[in-house]
């Protein structure tokens, strides 16, 4: 007990400081490096609060994907740092203040919880067994709060319309700026012919243990989408233009799989996204299949950027 | 009297006000995607607090406030992919990445400088 | 026997750990980003090494050894290759030697 | 048993956090990557002693999960670091 308690409280003191580092730094290009670290640190943190699945979506998101954004831009806008104007001394002060006192409410609340504990976990696993689904969190995700799941991924959707809607016009529907590596046949190929196959793998493993363990279709998606974009990186697959059709369905298989299956669902059972008793399992399955794939292209094609090269 | 639930409790406000700090003072927008993944993270640093609160039902942790911070971390993505690519092609336009464009004299010799 | 199995992974997931305090030895005291590059692969390869090795005898199921072993080979490969290409852009960013 | 696990993952989480030094000041950006690779890896054996130590499969999972998109990260890195006075011919496209 001890000593897990002192290896939280390492863990703690390293976050705390990579993250005031992170704000402090003087070049944002370090500070999105260590952002990285602090992805890694997060993840732990997550695993030390019994919280896998969300281990899993940090390792994947904080550390590679949300990083690889972070160093691109902050590579990109690099000689504008100096212009920055920096806030002032009074109102630093004063924001720091603010933002204490913030702190300290929010923690006068961990400290001083309610009385009653609050908590679904008997509600949530009461009828899990329906669902045939031996992972609460993809219970909670796929049955108690499919909607939101849905929204969640049609947001994704139109975070990555967005991005390509940023393009000018003349690039729209063009090849994404992704930086691909100046040396063919290095052994950043190498790198990508190893760890491509390695990662498909665990990608596929993410969705089919996600049901009845730790995991799922967006740790497997993103797994996915990191190997993806190490392969283009890599020259081993061009970077597609982003008018492609075959890529324009990819991204939507998904979320319209998922919402047949939802309006299915006034159908053969009692309301939009119920299953059918019997086949909650296996439709689940389907939906979390393609759902896999569509996350993999989608995030794949946000960490691409918007297009900057006419298509091919 | 503390235990390592409570400790997590306190990183999470402690991070939320870094990254609010971090947010609202510093200059450059990149740092601001920075600190707002940051108080993000603090934010779901409680969620996840509330969620090991409330284990029962012979669960470590409550799935619900698990599965929201899920649906979060993918949303805080899909927002800084966002963020990034809107900062990107301001930096394009103008040649400056900067959200301050009220005072033209300022605007102007950052536009000279890059 | 089930004495003999811990002595060595007591032995080798503490040899394991020498390895990483080296490493950190190593990136903190070596004086240019190509030797430290030198001692954080010591970490990678042997400190993780070692201590899957200790953690082979304690682990019930078969399939949870190969995803031991393959974790290792994973870490140890692309160790090795990212090794290689912060050293390429080292070398490129500082062209002394 | 157990305890001794758990102790080994609090040191190497411990020696590499010592690396955290290196992120913190640099000097360069390569050697900062370096220290974040470095923690990486001692997250890895972290979590696979903490998983053995629990006896929680999945805690491997989330270790793999590591190892793979740390490796990722470091790609990041090298490809995003800003254009230098490199010598190396421009961008060829592989077609």
């Amino acid at each position: 007990m001890t000593l897990t308690f002192i290896f939280n409280v390492v863990l703690v003191a390293l976050l705390l400081t990579v993250a005031t580092w992170i704000i402090v730094a003087r070049a944002a290009f370090s500070a999105a490096v260590a952002f990285v670290a602090y992805g890694l640190l997060l993840a732990l943190v997550w695993v030390e609060l019994s919280a896998i699945d969300v281990a899993l979506t940090e390792a994947a998101i904080g550390s590679g994907v949300t990083g690889m954004l972070l160093l691109g831009a902050a590579s990109r806008l690099r000689e504008t740092e100096a212009t920055a104007v920096p806030a002032g001394r009074p109102l630093t002060s004063a924001v720091a203040v603010l933002c204490a006192l913030i702190a300290a409410g929010l923690a006068a609340i961990v400290l001083f919880p309610p009385s009653i504990v609050f908590t679904l976990a008997p509600q949530a696993m009461a009828r899990l067994p329906e669902s045939g689904l031996g992972n609460p969190v993809a219970g909670v995700l796929f049955v108690y709060r499919a909607f939101d799941t849905l929204l969640e991924k049609v947001v994704l959707v139109l975070a990555l319309v967005s991005v390509w809607s940023l393009a000018p016009d003349r690039f729209w529907g063009g090849v994404p700026g992704l930086h691909v590596y100046q040396q063919p046949n290095s052994v950043l190929t190498l790198l990508a012919q190893l760890l491509a196959p390695l990662g498909i793998v665990m990608g596929i493993y993410m969705f089919w243990t996600g049901a009845n363990n730790p995991g799922g279709a967006f740790q497997g998606g993103t797994v996915l989408a990191a190997m993806w974009v190490l392969v283009m990186i890599a020259g081993l697959q061009n970077v597609p233009s982003t008018d492609r059709r075959a890529l324009r369905y990819l991204v939507v298989l998904g979320p319209s799989i998922f919402l047949t299956i939802g309006l299915a669902g006034f159908l053969l059972a009692n309301g939009f996204l119920a299953y059918p008793p019997g086949y909650a399992k296996p439709l689940i399955i389907v939906a979390e299949a393609a759902l896999t794939l569509s996350i993999g292209v989608t995030l794949g094609l946000l960490t691409a950027g918007p297009p900057e090269r006419v298509a091919r | 009297m503390m235990n390592a639930i409570t400790l997590f409790g306190l990183c999470g406000p402690a991070l939320v006000g870094l990254g609010l700090f971090g947010l609202i003072t510093n200059p450059q927008p990149v740092r601001k995607i920075l600190a707002f993944n940051i108080l993000g993270s603090g934010t779901f640093l409680l969620f996840g607090v509330i969620a090991r609160r409330g284990a029962a039902a012979g669960l470590d942790g409550d799935p619900v406030p698990q599965a929201l911070v899920i649906t979060g971390i993918v949303v805080a993505f899909a927002a800084t992919a966002m963020a990034i690519a809107l900062l990107l092609r301001l930096f394009e336009e103008t040649g400056r990445a900067s959200l301050n464009s009220s005072n033209p004299n300022n605007a102007s010799e950052t536009t000279d400088a890059s | 026997m089930t004495l003999a199995l811990n002595i060595f992974t007591v032995l080798a997931v503490s040899a394991g750990t020498f390895f990483f305090l080296a490493g950190t030895a190593g990136l903190l005291r070596f004086p240019d980003a190509l030797t430290r590059l030198h001692a954080l692969t010591k970490a990678d390869n042997l400190g993780l090494g070692l201590i899957v090795l200790g953690l082979l005898p304690l682990v019930e199921r078969s399939f949870g050894a190969l995803k031991l072993i393959s974790i290792w080979l994973l870490v140890q490969l692309s160790g090795a290759i990212v090794a290689q290409l912060i050293a390429d852009f080292v070398r490129r960013r500082e062209p002394l030697s | 048993m157990t305890s001794f696990l758990i102790g080994a993952a609090c040191f190497v989480l411990a020696a590499t956090a010592l690396g955290l030094l290196r992120i913190l000041h640099g000097p360069a950006d390569a050697d900062r990557m370096m220290a974040a690779q470095l923690l990486g890896t001692g997250g890895v054996a972290a979590l696979v002693l903490l998983a053995t130590a629990l006896q929680s499969p999945a805690i491997v999972d989330v270790a793999f999960m590591l190892a793979l998109l740390a490796a990722f990260a470091s790609v990041a890195f090298v490809m995003s670091a800003p254009p230098s006075h490199s010598k190396t011919p421009p961008v060829v496209d592989p077609r």
